[in-house]
């Protein structure tokens, strides 16, 4: 039996341990389920040690070693051990004494993500969908483009207007929320139609798997 | 169980709302299964979205460059893999240039695993591709959006060198290749973060690059208001968009063949969804009574 | 100390990194915080692998009635670390032919993706068992997907086969997506930016610091 | 209650004449800047045509023109030229272009770069600022290459602003300065007003029947970390819940899936039931650790809900495809269930299963709401003051470009300029 073989029939065996839950949980489903666990927590480890932590910050303190001991200067790549220490700040939680240590990671974490996250989603997610809504709402002689465009003018004000929280919902402005709920309501549906889907793709996938590659029974 | 004083016999409809859901589940299996062993062909309905991917493609001269973030990992296969290949052979057929690269890790393997597949084409085959020349796999780069932030100034900088050590700068390929002014279209295929959205905000709205994309059916809608504004040309949706672009290529794969399946599944649940609402408010009007 | 340091660093990093966004030449301090961002990324994740791993060890040493579940999982951590570190020649380690790949092929990628499948085995039994029109609301939100989920697929046109070309259910889905939907998206992602615009900017002049642990 | 002046209320936006004529003001600002920095760039399309084979060198391409790169860090050139007559038409045997560079007009030109055929850019990021570049082009082909003039010279500087990015620099400065002015407002005890949440007014009542029906409440707080702000609106919200319970005497239950978020929650359900004066009712077994697994974290929660039969489910935080798990198993044992979160793959499912649902920003609103703490209500007007300018931008843009298509007027395109 070749290797390929081997793999086909472990990669069935579990997949059909993990199925075996939809008729109850039992050992077989357990013992599936915490490989799996044990198997991606070590697949992140291997991946962010190769790609992540060596080439981050061991190559760059190398680097920096290196220059130090050939040529003698002190090199700007020495500030990447500020990065590792923080790193290895975070490691720190693991001990109730010093835990709060791993406060300055998660602070440089945050940090981090709030400052860029500020200026991308009000750039593309505010300012260039808003200037994508300036559309005019007749068009000569294009019907659908006409309605099209009212639809998405008319949709994304009153959906606006919904999350508008310092106005009362009543009046004019209350009509504009609820067709801007309804509005969020049809969005919702076609995401639900979309994720079930998504989920049915990958049941046929599975399936196709152990029908056609591990069975042989569909060419 | 919850023993209520109410032990009347219950209702068709309140037995029909308690039904083992393992029935439930073993309806599903069998219209999923059972499709695969039928050979049916199915027209194929084109999404404009769909069309608007393969327009993008197709419009390319000859040795133009394509630059293909693969930003998926095996767990959305069954959806990404069929447009993978699409891709791969559209790219091919029409002689173009295909630079792959990774903000997944996992990605630039899959472009390798729909390789595979790909060069058994006869096709394919006859045209003798050369690695270097005509695809190259750059392999993955580890920073997410500041990859594509990065590579806005160089590419060089991202991926010194290519997914086996080559230093880019050797490669034929990517002689000339500075950053996506020299690239003519970017082609993202994403099961979400990173991916086709951050395509968006940083390659995009800031270096006015070219782009299209494939996604799976969760992420797909979010994509339209890209679409609408022109961020993005085109957007293929869940292995119903891998069908359409085999269909639009006129090479129907798997994706095509699995829609049957797909088709069948989505019926049932709508009739679950009808059967059990019919349910539930014929038991709960009983009940009222 | 233990507060006042980490509310400095991020409003100091928070503010860096906005500011850079609009001037050039401090872009070099970005990309240093962002190197930065990554390490301390990995090791965030190696926390969590430790702290799986000493869950998973107290279970087997006090021998709880799922040692032996406990086991598998180191056994499957190791399964895979010790190849991917030492016998799959180093950084290329995910190349085809390499023991990890086989083990990501093999073991991983059915494990993953059939969690994944289970799903529609759930979507099923709940849309049995618990969507329900019970609004006007929900009802729409249920049309819209019947719409979505039959006009995705052949099925759709085929019902309405008897409509004329072009108001054929695949079409109103394509009306749907392109336009109602669209729309709904662009008010939920703008809704959306301004509120992470405003979470971000409480985050750094540290207004909001519940994630610190407790006010 | 919160608006007990609704009129009051309701003016606070537009009260402060001088705020209003401010932001008009940094309004037109924004405008007449941004109208005098965009620059508006077209690629050609080019379209393949029957070639003519002939043997010889391909027409040279012309108008070889070179500036610096705007609003970057220096250290870049960009080079544009019109292809050669050659490419796409006349012999078109054009087989890509190559860049050369030199720092003096007539000799020493170096490779730095080539093209495919078609393109008529390219950028050199490799330029040392302030030293001035020519660049030649030679267009290459099987019979040979022929070369163009050099180009205009060029240098690379540095922007100490990048112009490009002035709206977005504008309109940061305005919600920036909304959402102080008006947490300076709410801290000085101005009451501001915020509307009825439907998912919220009912978490009274909730609590009120957990307790009558003497079953518990669980409250999850999504499957993510104390990093992301979802999770942290979640445990603001609980915060809320559990001084209802504590009030109530109701029994609160909080299973939680990672160990910050835990060690967060204790101390927010502690300082309710302090705040409550029922400080001996809480223990830390309320708020207990399952797993870091989704799926075992999903699975753990179906047992619980199906032992227990909890009166009340709350989820509120950021969850993923376990969602549906969720809502569905609550929903079996008959559980009211309030959700809550902004991730718009998982709301339909909450949407279509359970009783209430805060959408998207409903649920950062929600812990402003419930906490009332006026820093949190502050940036939520703030929030609204972005929603406004952005209507506005809209409706004036929407109907300029109307009366344009109908009156045929030249009134300005607002996409083009914001």
């Amino acid at each position: 039996m070749s290797g390929e073989v081997v793999g086909v029939w472990i990669g069935a065996i579990l997949t059909l341990g993990i199925f075996s839950f939809l008729y109850k949980d039992n050992p077989f489903y357990k013992f599936s389920e915490a490989l799996f666990v044990g198997v991606s927590a070590g697949y992140w480890f291997v991946v962010t040690f190769w790609q992540y932590f060596l080439p981050k910050l061991i190559d760059n303190l190398v680097l920096a070693y290196t220059l130090l001991t050939v040529e003698g200067k002190i090199d700007y790549h020495w500030v990447y051990v500020l990065g590792g220490g923080l790193g290895v700040l975070m490691l720190l939680r693991l001990l109730p004494s010093v835990g709060w240590l791993s406060r300055w990671s998660l602070a440089f974490i945050v940090g981090t993500t709030a400052g860029l996250q500020f200026t991308r989603y009000l750039e593309s997610n505010g300012i260039i969908q808003v200037k994508g809504t300036i559309l005019p709402l007749i068009v000569g002689g294009n019907l659908n483009t006409t309605i099209g465009n009212i639809v998405i003018v008319v949709g994304t004000f009153c959906g606006l207007i919904y999350f508008f929280f310092s106005k009362e919902h009543k009046g004019a402005f209350g009509g504009a929320a609820r067709v801007g709920v309804w509005f969020l309501m049809i969005t919702f549906g076609a995401l639900f139609g979309y994720t079930v889907m998504s989920r049915m793709s990958l049941l046929i996938g599975r399936m196709d798997f152990l029908f056609s590659n591990w069975l042989g029974l569909i060419g | 169980m919850n023993q209520e004083n109410r032990q009347e016999e219950k209702s068709f409809w309140e037995k029909l709302l308690a039904i083992d859901r393992r029935i439930i589940f073993l309806f599903i299996v069998v219209a999923v299964a059972l499709p695969l062993f039928f050979k049916v062909s199915m027209r194929i309905p084109v999404t404009p979205v769909a069309q608007g991917t393969y327009e993008a493609i197709e419009s390319l001269q000859p040795g133009s460059k394509v630059l293909a973030s693969f930003d998926y990992d095996p767990g959305s296969m069954p959806e990404l893999q069929p447009m993978a290949e699409a891709f791969f052979r559209h790219c091919f057929r029409n002689d173009l240039k295909v630079i792959i690269m990774g903000l997944w890790p996992q990605g630039p393997l899959q472009a390798n695993i729909a390789l595979e597949e790909v060069f058994q084409d006869k096709d394919v085959k006859a045209k003798n591709l050369q690695y270097g020349i005509d695809y190259v796999n750059l392999g993955f780069t580890a920073g997410n959006e500041v990859v594509i932030d990065r590579m806005g100034h160089s590419f060089e900088e991202s991926y010194p060198k290519d997914g086996y050590g080559t230093p880019i700068g050797e490669i034929p390929l990517m002689r000339g290749v500075r950053n996506y002014d020299n690239v003519d279209l970017i082609f993202s295929l994403s099961a979400g973060y990173p991916g086709t959205q951050e395509w968006v905000q940083y390659g995009v709205d800031v270096f006015h690059v070219k782009l299209a994309a494939g996604n799976t059916a969760v992420q797909a809608p979010g994509m339209y208001p890209y679409v609408q504004t022109g961020q993005l040309s085109g957007v293929l949706g869940g292995m119903k968009g891998g069908a359409e672009y085999e269909t639009l290529l006129g090479i129907p794969g798997r994706a095509v063949r699995y829609m049957f399946s797909q088709a069948v599944a989505h019926a049932v649940i709508c009739l679950f969804i009808i059967i059990g609402n019919l349910a539930f408010f014929a038991s709960k009007k009983r009940k009222r009574s | 100390m233990r507060r006042e340091v980490p509310l400095v660093l991020t409003a100091v990093v928070g503010l860096t990194m906005i500011i850079s966004h609009f001037i050039p030449p401090l872009n070099i301090l970005k990309d240093l915080f962002e190197d930065w961002f990554f390490i301390i990324a990995a090791f965030a994740i190696y926390l969590g692998v430790l702290n799986l791993l000493r869950v998973n060890a107290d279970k087997i040493y006090k021998k709880q009635a799922d040692a032996p579940f406990g086991l598998v999982v180191i056994f499957g951590f190791l399964v895979i670390t010790i190849p991917g570190l030492f016998f799959s020649g180093g950084r290329s380690f995910s190349d085809p032919g390499t023991p990890f790949y086989y083990l990501y092929i093999h073991v991983y990628y059915p494990l993953s993706a059939t969690m994944f499948a289970l799903l529609a085995f759930f979507v099923a039994s709940a849309s049995y068992r618990a969507f329900r029109a019970r609004s006007v609301e929900a009802t729409m939100l249920l049309v819209a997907a019947f719409i979505l989920m039959l006009g995705r697929v052949p099925i759709g046109d085929w019902i309405t086969a008897w409509l004329p070309q072009g108001y054929r259910l695949g079409e109103w889905a394509d009306w749907i997506m392109d336009f109602p939907q669209t729309a709904g998206q662009k008010a939920i992602m703008i809704g959306i930016a301004l509120g992470v615009v405003s979470s971000a900017l409480r985050v750094i002049l540290g207004l909001e610091r519940a994630y610190m642990g407790g006010e | 209650m919160v608006k007990k002046d609704m009129n009051k209320a309701r003016h606070i936006f537009f009260e402060s004449k001088s705020t209003v004529l401010f932001l008009i003001f940094l309004f037109v600002l924004l405008f007449l800047f941004t109208s005098s920095s965009i620059i508006a760039e077209e690629t050609s399309e080019v379209e393949g045509e029957a070639p003519v084979a002939v043997e010889a060198p391909p027409a040279s391409p012309t108008n070889v023109s070179a500036k610096d790169i705007p609003n970057d860090k220096g250290g870049a050139v960009t080079i544009s030229w019109e292809k050669s007559a050659d490419d796409g038409a006349g012999a078109n045997n054009v087989t890509g272009y190559e860049i050369l560079r030199s720092t003096t007009r007539d000799q020493g030109f170096e490779h730095i770069g080539g093209t495919a055929p078609g393109a008529t850019m390219f950028s050199d990021s490799d330029t040392r600022n302030k030293v001035r570049y020519f660049y030649t082009i030679r267009a290459l082909s099987p019979f040979g290459i022929s070369e163009s003039l050099p180009s205009n010279p060029a240098f690379s500087k540095v922007q100490w602003f990048n112009f490009g990015r002035l709206t977005l620099f504008l309109l940061a400065v305005i919600i920036g300065f909304a959402i102080f002015y008006f947490i300076s407002k709410a801290k000085a005890g101005k009451e501001l007003y915020i509307r009825k949440i439907a998912g919220l007014e009912a978490v009274d009542d909730a609590v009120g029947r957990a307790t009558e029906m003497g079953r518990k409440i669980f409250f999850i707080p999504g499957i993510m970390d104390m990093d992301s702000m979802q999770t942290i609106a979640g445990v603001t919200i609980l915060g809320r819940v559990a001084k209802l319970a504590a009030e109530y005497e109701a029994k609160l239950e909080v299973p939680v899936s990672r160990s910050l978020v835990m060690v967060t929650c204790r101390e927010t359900v502690k300082e309710a039931y302090l705040n409550a004066g029922r400080p001996d009712a809480y223990n830390d077994n309320m708020v207990y650790y399952l797993t870091d697994d989704q799926f075992g974290y999903a699975a753990a929660l179906g047992g619980l809900f199906i032992r227990e039969r909890p009166a009340v489910v709350f989820l509120q935080g950021q969850f993923y495809a376990e969602s549906l798990i969720l809502a569905e198993t609550a929903n079996l044992v008959g559980a009211i269930q309030i959700a809550g979160t902004a991730m718009p793959s998982q709301l339909p499912f909450f949407v279509a299963a359970c009783d209430y649902t805060l959408i998207g920003e409903e649920l950062f609103a929600a812990s402003a709401y419930l906490s009332k703490d006026p820093k949190l209500l502050g940036s939520l007007k703030g929030q609204d003051v972005g929603k406004f300018i952005f209507l506005l931008v809209i409706l004036v843009g929407v109907v300029f470009l109307t009366l344009n298509s109908v009156l045929g007027l030249n009134l300005p395109n607002l996409a083009t300029i914001f």
